[in-house]
């Protein structure tokens, strides 16, 4: 009797306990209540909704003053986060910034999300309690980010200026690298002190965050909470999994609901975000840098295609033959194959995209499953000739350019530094 | 540190060498109160252990035992090495380190060259390398020899031929005395335009001595001292004359009061290279300075203070006499002006208590009065050694690349060419194997070639300092 | 961050021994006024930065000491040895028996490459000595060969094998008359060689620093030790610990990075010239009384009139009025000289040193048209008083100060060249006149790049 | 007293982007920095002295004599309290997403932190005005700490005790100021309690993680097994299909059939495809410095450059596709196979989620190396980016100038600076004076 009855609350409370796991597992997640109402298009759950989806859209962001943002600024944000990505209703970014109108829109744009992708799992790593020392995963950016609030200069810029603030980036470089030695010496020596330490056998030391929480009990609190609020998430994420089938039977309803958009609205590209002009100027020097590559290819191919052709004219066509030849064909294929499925893949052997624990590997222990460090030096090194080559053939190609224009001119000597 | 050896050729050049290494014994006990070896003995001296037997004596650290001159002594004649040989000095020096002959070069620079230097040349390099081996770090030969007589014009100059073979990178050094035109050898004015030859092109430095202005010298001094002018207030010893008395014969003769300047010209020279100081200068420091073209290699020298006075904080005035001294026609070690002439470039060795301010100061005060080459209108090299002269508390060694040593290159000509006209004694010299009348002649040019330099650039002296274009950045 | 001194030569050796004094006393002096945590604190950046802990517990100099011949580097060992305070590593120093002979060719091409490995590898052994290493300062003459061609020569080393880490050599500039007659040559293929593989040029002028002794310190007989004193004074006043940018709880980990970044960025401008404020003989000092107001109004004046020392300022000299034509002013300031900045640093130390006023060295006039005075200046502070002086004041400066000394000595070589005197003693060790016509180039376009930032 | 002036300036936009993308590139150099310069403090502080006991010295702390108006006691504390802060900043950031997430607290400040540290607040004695704070942390601490629950029984666990001799006392381990009051900067000789001090040197490899903190880790890495693998199984193909029809339901209702590439995806599809070029122009180089020995390998070599030939066609393909599906030549269709390619980029990293790997390295060296050329390679990509838009912004100005004049040449001596020696040398350019 009791079993039964509670089968049957169960299937009434499906959907709720759903959203509430989906909640727990969002940062900021709202109130099953919420997604109710937002069913409905009601204007109370749109404020929450904005939020949410800028959280989950940019959960970097959240840190910093992004959230202290004015509605109709987090509701542009949203926006264009959402065109970015190829959200295909234009309905939601049609709104003007910052109404209350649309909860249900912005609750489409959220399953979507959540639909498209691994959404949940992304959020929790991207905000997952670091307890193990990790590479620096900084990139310098290649782009200026957001634009910076840039004063135009009160004079004209002098040429020289920007040969002074290059200098300053060069030491800033050279700076940061130092400071990065340093920080590999203190926590190799962190590691090396700590050895043994370790419940886990496979880390056998500490790390930085886990010996500054033996150092300071704040710390360390801060720490354990930390862990154990990561750990209520998770779970509302299993939880989740089991239960969101219901959900999207239920959103099903929830599209039902809404009236189909006109093509006439849809086509215009408006608020389909522009493709960045640096996404598709990238695009185009790939293209470029292909060229060459395919250019040189045939340079250094086709003779010989030709030599080859001349040796083997005269030499039998025997079954071992051309066996040989089919082994060889298969084998370059294979090769091939897989040097494409190296940048298909997210993330290559031997490259680590992902934190990675640093380890300290006892001399003479058996070593733990893992990354070899000299697989990921060689790599990189390997990674880095390219990337000197290619940008010395820039600074030569400047200089063609530029001898080209000097040369041009009588009467005066360029006297050049030495090569190095 | 390195090490320098001495080689003295002739009888004049054995004399100077015993003075100065009476000298630099006692320089270096009043130095080296605690009579242990040290890098500043080990410049000149070798430590050897006497009980060893051969060569195997040598000592590098711990306490002297017994010092050797690192010196190879050269004579064709055995007079004066035996004479040294039974001085005070003769524990300096032993048998392995000496050349010698009974016949005498009889004041024949062919003889001496040709003859002696061909019959020679084994035992001499033999001496040498034994010599270098003994040095840590060999850094230059002293060669002193006159320039009239036959051994050491002749077989002195042949030398540094055969130095410059075997040791490239060690300096040559020469100390050259050269004869008064009252020079009671008649042959002298041949010997020395040979062996000027030789010195153009083989020497890396030549510091000409003048045997007339050692004697004006001394003469002032032996003036001053018995005129009473100093009065009870000159040092017994101090004198830069005194000497204990190495070669006692000639402990009355002027020679050994002339030999004794030379020897402390000597001492000052590599006193920077021997001892600390705040401002040290090496040997090989002296050429790079003081030579501006390969040829131009006469470095005229004046030492100053001739004595010194008891009172041993001496006023400024008095230090700033010392450098006036040094510049004045009376200090100098041959018969040369070098304030009316021109200097192409000026070295000052200041030893003793004296600072770079007393250097600067003196400088300033000086320059206006002297013309320097329009390239090198602040050309000065300075060294400043904490290490007095005994019995000084301080002194300076001057030393000038200047246009004043053509006079005496001139009238070296000249005598030479009175003789030549004549073709007086020239069979002395033809008869020698390998003479021959354009050895003369080439030697002639060489020294006009040399004296033609020092014209050109003499002629530059009343010009104004001509402004050479730069380099013409176009931004 | 810690710093590796390389000391080079005779003069490098013997400064190199007085700035390590200077640090060491000037950090366990009592005089700091200031508390003693705060000295603690003080003490322990500057050990860090400058020394490290021997077993013994005597602070060792984080210091290789390089001479090609002995006398110096024994007598500099053996001073540190004898001061009891600190001393230098026990296998830091190289030495060989015979000096480069003031010729550059010699310790560039011939010294150099013999005895590059020994030289470098004493330098790593100290370098794996720091847990963090900022840079390196290479203390060094331009007037010998020793301290100038091998200085050179290591210096290039250093940049290819410590492309990241910074270098700073601190150049002794020769008196204009009289060290060595070769010293415009020996300086001219120094500094251009510098130019390529140095960060920063940090010159101390000898004819400046007598000066100072004669008329500052009131010195009557002034001796290498004094000068050499007068100039640890100066570096100490520079780097010793001053709190960083953002806050005085912590002293600044990176000096020499944070000074490079602000004053040399510019490949075409590295020559720093250092003025202090004040400067006086310890007896002098015990009458005197400062005021922030009053230091930094004399070193202003001081750097816009080129004045080396506190005396003698020719306070006609006035920053260029901006807006008006410079037609007409011109001759007047041609007359009096305006030194116009690249790019300034002071450094402030002692009491009350947050009441003092820096504005007037934010006046865009100082400046250069192109630079902003809020990217071109800058001011590091520290309450606590630095050697003896309450209040004290250092200006490091990337100005035309040193144009002229440099035109000078670029002229004088050119002079000696065009004659050809002096080039076979060059020429002898593989250099070739091209070297010094490249060497020439280069700095004429120095002393052009510097005479064009003016008004 | 020279004539010309070496000065060239900028056109306004040339400027305003050339003077925008460095100060931008110094930003994020300058913010990095600031990022390690704090790590540093945390190692730094962990390899010194740990004091884990700070009982006041009888002494009055000469400190408060300090004559510095700057060294007020309410500001040192906040920066020491700021420093704490920075220390755990990810594991806070976590954290205060999470109780953002509950709308309890705002302020991202020490405050926040005591509130949610629940019975560790309670205790927390630090008070941001150091002069009441001190007597109370010196007189009542052990008072306090027993009367409110102490935060579990943490520091006896820090050291496994061996013997009492290396047992660190708890009780004043939350006193007063803490232990992190005297950062980098201490010296071992200020410390009054020497019998109390330990350096990770010497007794690091008897630290031992408390309890709870072991259990909570175990708990969340069985967690994220548990949940990488329901991924990997997938959940039910019933909720697969229930998503993928709400995503073509969507679609449809949205009126849009074709899809036209997201400008993620392009930057993706770009980064994809710079990645391959650069492989396989690395391959190409690898292979050409190949000196074949027998027929095999050269026949090898010229299939593999024959077939990186056909690679490099494909890529370009692609780009042609993605271009001309940005610009709408192309039905979506064409698009298909480009998409689920790069949906696998752009929708982020699948194996994110897994449990860390270890990255093992052996040295202190091999450490360096690694950071050093991760490090260089980051900096290299910036170098190449600032090099093209220095490229694209100075090249045409040389080109238009008239040259030869003073502005032009000052131009191309910058120019060469910037482009040929990448800011770090110059050259010079000397008149031939035909007078000379």
């Amino acid at each position: 009797m009791r079993r039964r009855r509670s089968r049957v609350e169960g299937a009434a409370r499906a959907l709720p306990e759903a959203v509430a796991a989906l909640s727990r597992c969002l940062p900021a997640g709202p109130s099953p209540e919420i997604f109710r109402r937002a069913k409905f298009d009601r204007p109370e759950a749109a404020p929450v909704l904005w939020q949410l989806l800028l959280r989950v859209l940019s959960p970097l962001a959240a840190n910093n003053t992004w959230t202290d943002l004015a509605p109709e600024a987090q509701a542009c944000v949203v926006k264009s986060a959402l065109g970015s990505q190829g959200y295909p209703r234009s309905v939601l970014l049609q709104f003007p910034d910052g109404s209350s109108q649309g909860s249900r829109e912005l609750l489409l744009a959220l399953s979507w999300l959540l639909a498209r992708g691994p959404l949940l799992e992304q959020l929790l790593a991207q905000t997952r309690v670091q307890l193990g020392d990790q590479l620096p995963q900084w990139e310098a950016p290649t782009s200026p980010g957001p634009p910076a609030p840039f004063v135009e200069p009160k004079s004209p810029v002098d040429l020289r200026l920007v040969e002074w603030l290059m200098g300053r980036l060069r030491f800033r470089w050279r700076c940061l690298i130092s400071s990065q030695q340093e920080q590999c010496i203190l926590l190799s020596k962190i590691h090396l002190y700590t050895q043994g330490c370790h419940s886990q056998q496979s880390l056998g030391h500490l790390s930085v965050a886990e010996t500054e929480m033996l150092r300071d009990p704040e710390s360390g609190q801060q720490l354990l909470q930390a862990l154990e609020s990561e750990n209520i998430r998770l779970e509302a994420a299993l939880e989740w999994r089991r239960r969101e089938l219901v959900f999207w039977q239920w959103m099903d309803t929830v599209l039902d609901t809404c009236s189909p958009e006109t093509p006439a609205v849809t086509s215009q590209p408006t608020f389909l975000p522009e493709i960045s002009e640096g996404g598709l100027g990238e695009l185009e020097s790939v293209k470029q840098e292909l060229q060459a590559l395919q250019e040189e290819l045939r340079e250094v191919s086709e003779p010989r295609r030709a030599a080859w052709e001349a040796r083997v004219g005269g030499l039998g066509q025997g079954p071992e033959w051309s066996n040989s030849r089919k082994a060889l064909q298969e084998a370059v294929q294979q090769e091939l194959a897989a040097l494409q499925g190296s940048w298909e893949q997210s993330s290559t052997p031997g490259q680590p995209q992902r934190p990675h624990r640093l380890v300290r590997s006892k001399d003479g222990a058996p070593r733990p499953q893992g990354l070899q460090a000299a697989e990921v030096i060689r790599t990189l090194s390997a990674k880095e000739a390219c990337l000197k080559k290619a940008l010395h053939q820039l600074q030569r190609q400047c200089q063609q350019e530029l001898a080209r224009l000097a040369g041009a001119l009588p009467g005066l000597i360029w006297i050049l530094p030495p090569e190095h | 540190m390195t090490q320098s050896v001495v080689v003295q050729v002739g009888q004049c050049g054995n004399q100077i060498g015993c003075c100065f290494w009476d000298l630099a014994l006692r320089e270096h006990a009043a130095v080296n109160q605690k009579g242990i070896y040290d890098d500043a003995i080990s410049s000149f001296f070798r430590n050897v252990d006497t009980r060893a037997v051969g060569d195997g004596g040598s000592i590098s650290k711990g306490r002297i035992s017994s010092l050797k001159a690192r010196a190879v002594l050269i004579d064709m004649e055995e007079g004066v090495v035996n004479e040294i040989l039974q001085g005070p000095l003769r524990d300096v020096f032993d048998s392995k380190q000496l050349i010698t002959d009974i016949s005498g070069s009889g004041n024949n620079w062919a003889v001496g060259h040709k003859v002696f230097g061909c019959l020679y040349r084994e035992q001499i390099l033999e001496k040498l390398r034994k010599s270098a081996e003994q040095c840590d770090c060999l850094q230059c030969f002293f060669i002193i020899h006159s320039m009239g007589g036959g051994t050491g014009s002749g077989l002195g100059t042949f030398l540094l031929k055969v130095l410059e073979d075997e040791f490239p990178e060690v300096y040559r050094f020469v100390t050259a005395v050269y004869p008064s035109s009252e020079d009671d050898v008649i042959t002298s004015p041949y010997n020395s335009m040979l062996a000027m030859k030789e010195l153009n092109e083989h020497a890396d430095c030549v510091l000409p001595i003048d045997n007339q202005s050692l004697f004006d010298i001394i003469s002032k001094i032996d003036l001053v001292v018995n005129s009473g002018k100093l009065g009870s207030a000159v040092k017994p010893k101090s004198l830069i004359t005194s000497n204990m008395g190495a070669v006692k014969k000639h402990h009355k003769k002027p020679f050994d009061a002339m030999n004794n300047i030379v020897a402390n010209l000597l001492l000052s020279l590599t006193s920077s290279a021997r001892f600390e100081g705040s401002l040290n200068m090496d040997l090989n420091e002296i050429s790079m300075n003081l030579v501006p073209f390969p040829k131009l290699h006469y470095l005229v020298s004046s030492l100053t203070p001739l004595y010194t006075l008891a009172d041993v904080n001496i006023p400024p005035r008095r230090l700033d006499q010392m450098f006036s001294d040094a510049f004045s026609k009376d200090h100098q070690l041959i018969q040369a002006d070098p304030r009316h002439s021109l200097y192409l470039a000026c070295a000052l060795i200041v030893r003793g208590n004296v600072q770079i301010s007393d250097l600067r100061r003196n400088i300033e005060r000086l320059k206006p009065a002297l013309q320097f080459v329009s390239w090198n209108q602040e050309g000065w090299k300075t060294s400043l050694c904490s290490v007095p002269p005994v019995g000084h508390s301080h002194s300076l060694l001057a030393l000038a690349n200047n246009t004043c040593v053509k006079p005496t290159f001139m009238e070296l000509r000249e005598r030479f060419t009175r003789l030549y006209k004549k073709k007086a004694h020239l069979h002395h010299y033809l008869q020698v194997d390998g003479m021959e009348e354009s050895t003369f002649t080439e030697a002639v040019s060489s020294l006009s070639a040399l004296i033609q330099e020092y014209s050109d650039l003499d002629a530059t002296k009343s010009l104004p300092v001509p402004d050479v274009p730069r380099l013409s950045v176009a931004l | 961050m810690s710093i590796v001194t390389v000391q080079l030569g005779q003069c490098g050796n013997q400064i190199g021994f007085e700035v390590f004094d200077a640090l060491f006393r000037d950090s366990h002096c009592s005089q700091g006024l200031c508390s003693k945590r705060d000295n603690e604190a003080y003490q322990a950046s500057c050990r860090e930065r400058f020394f490290r802990e021997e077993e013994n517990g005597v602070p060792v100099a984080r210091a290789v000491l390089v001479d090609m011949e002995p006398k110096v580097i024994n007598q500099t060992l053996s001073k540190a040895a004898q001061s009891g305070r600190w001393n230098y590593g026990q296998h830091t120093s190289f030495c060989q028996k015979q000096g480069s002979g003031n010729n550059w060719a010699y310790g560039y091409s011939v010294h150099g490459p013999k005895h590059e490995e020994s030289i470098m590898n004493l330098i790593q052994t100290e370098v794996e000595k720091c847990d963090s290493l900022s840079g390196f300062f290479i203390i060094m003459s331009m007037a010998g060969g020793t301290g100038s061609g091998l200085g050179a020569f290591v210096t290039q080393k250093l940049q290819d094998q410590y492309s990241s880490s910074l270098k700073m050599n601190q150049i002794i500039w020769p008196y204009g008359t009289g060290e060595v007659i070769v010293q415009n040559y020996n300086s001219i293929l120094t500094l251009s060689h510098l130019y390529r593989s140095s960060d920063a040029l940090l010159i101390h002028e000898n004819d400046a620093v007598h000066k100072i002794c004669a008329k500052r310190m009131n010195i009557k007989q002034i001796s290498f030790r004094d000068l050499n004193q007068v100039l640890a004074h100066q570096l100490g006043s520079v780097f010793q610990p001053t709190y960083s940018e953002d806050s005085s709880f912590h002293y600044r980990r990176n000096p020499l990075g944070d000074l490079m970044e602000h004053l040399v960025p510019h490949p075409e401008f590295k020559m720093l010239g250092v003025r202090n404020i004040p400067q006086m003989s310890a007896a002098s000092l015990a009458y005197s009384a400062f005021t922030w107001a009053g230091l930094l109004k004399h070193l202003r004046q001081m750097l816009i009139s080129s004045a080396k020392m506190e005396e003698g300022i020719n306070w006609q000299v006035r920053p260029p009025l901006t807006g008006l034509p410079p037609i007409g002013k011109a001759s007047a300031h041609k007359e009096h000289h305006f030194n116009t900045s690249l790019a300034n640093l002071v450094v402030l130390r002692g009491r009350e040193v947050h009441s003092a006023d820096v504005e007037g060295f934010k006046d865009p006039a100082l400046y250069t048209s192109w630079l902003e005075p809020v990217d071109a200046f800058s001011v590091w502070k520290t309450q606590r008083a630095f050697d003896k002086y309450e209040k004290s004041a250092a200006l490091v400066s990337n100005s035309q100060l040193l144009v002229k000394p440099l035109d000078m000595i670029v002229g004088k070589a050119w002079n000696m060249f065009s004659s050809k005197a002096f080039i076979h003693q060059y020429t002898k060790f593989g250099m070739e006149e091209e070297d010094f016509l490249d060497s020439f180039a280069l700095l004429e376009q120095v002393v052009a790049s510097y005479g064009s930032l003016g008004p | 007293m020279l004539g010309v002036k070496g000065n060239y300036l900028l056109p306004a936009d040339c400027a305003h982007r050339l003077v925008a993308e460095l100060q931008g590139a110094l930003d994020s150099c300058a913010d990095r920095q600031r990022q390690l310069e704090r790590s540093l403090r945390v190692s730094r502080r962990l390899l010194q002295v740990w004091e884990p006991a700070r009982t006041p010295s009888p002494v009055p702390e000469t400190k408060e004599e300090d004559p510095s108006p700057a060294c007020a006691p309410s500001s040192q504390d906040l920066e020491e309290l700021e420093l704490l802060t920075q220390a755990l900043e990810k594991a806070v950031r976590v954290r205060k997403g999470v109780s953002n997430a509950g709308q309890r607290d705002r302020t991202p400040t020490l405050t926040s932190k005591a509130a949610t540290s629940g019975a560790a607040a309670a205790s927390h004695p630090r008070a941001p005005s150091r002069g009441g704070s001190r007597v109370l942390g010196t007189r009542s601490t052990k008072g306090i700490q027993r009367a409110t629950a102490p935060p579990k029984d943490y520091p006896e666990h820090r050291l496994r005790s061996k013997g009492d001799k290396t047992h660190v006392r708890t009780q004043d381990q939350t006193t007063g100021y803490g232990p992190d009051l005297r950062d980098q900067q201490m010296t071992p000789s200020s410390a009054h309690h020497t019998t109390e001090l330990f350096a990770l040197k010497e007794k690091g490899t008897l630290l031992q993680l408390p309890e709870d903190f072991r259990k909570a880790v175990s708990r969340n890495s069985c967690l994220w097994a548990q949940l990488n693998s329901a991924r990997t199984n997938d959940s039910t193909d019933a909720t697969r299909a229930a998503k993928t029809q709400f995503l073509h339901k969507l679609q449809m209702a949205s009126g849009c059939s074709s899809h036209r590439p997201s400008a993620t995806e392009v930057e993706a599809h770009a980064r994809i495809l710079r990645k391959a070029c650069m492989l396989l122009r690395l391959r190409m180089q690898k292979e050409l410095a190949i000196a074949p020995t027998d027929w095999m390998q050269e026949y090898r070599c010229l299939l593999t450059l024959e077939g990186l030939q056909t690679v490099v066609g494909q890529c370009l393909h692609r780009i042609q596709v993605l271009q001309a599906a940005v610009t709408e030549q192309l039905p979506g269709e064409c698009l298909a196979e480009t998409r689920t390619q790069a949906s696998s980029v752009c929708g982020g990293e699948v194996d994110s989620a897994c449990s860390p790997e270890l990255l093992l390295y052996a040295s202190t060296e091999e450490l360096q190396t690694l950071a050093t050329l991760k490090l260089q390679v980051a900096l290299l990509h910036q170098q190449i980016h600032l090099e093209k838009v220095l490229m694209a912004e100075l090249l045409p100005l040389i080109n238009t100038q008239d040259p030869g004049g003073p502005p032009w040449l000052a131009l191309c001596r910058a120019a060469y600076s910037l482009l040929c020696e990448g800011g770090e040398r110059f050259l010079t350019v000397l008149r031939d004076d035909p007078a000379d």
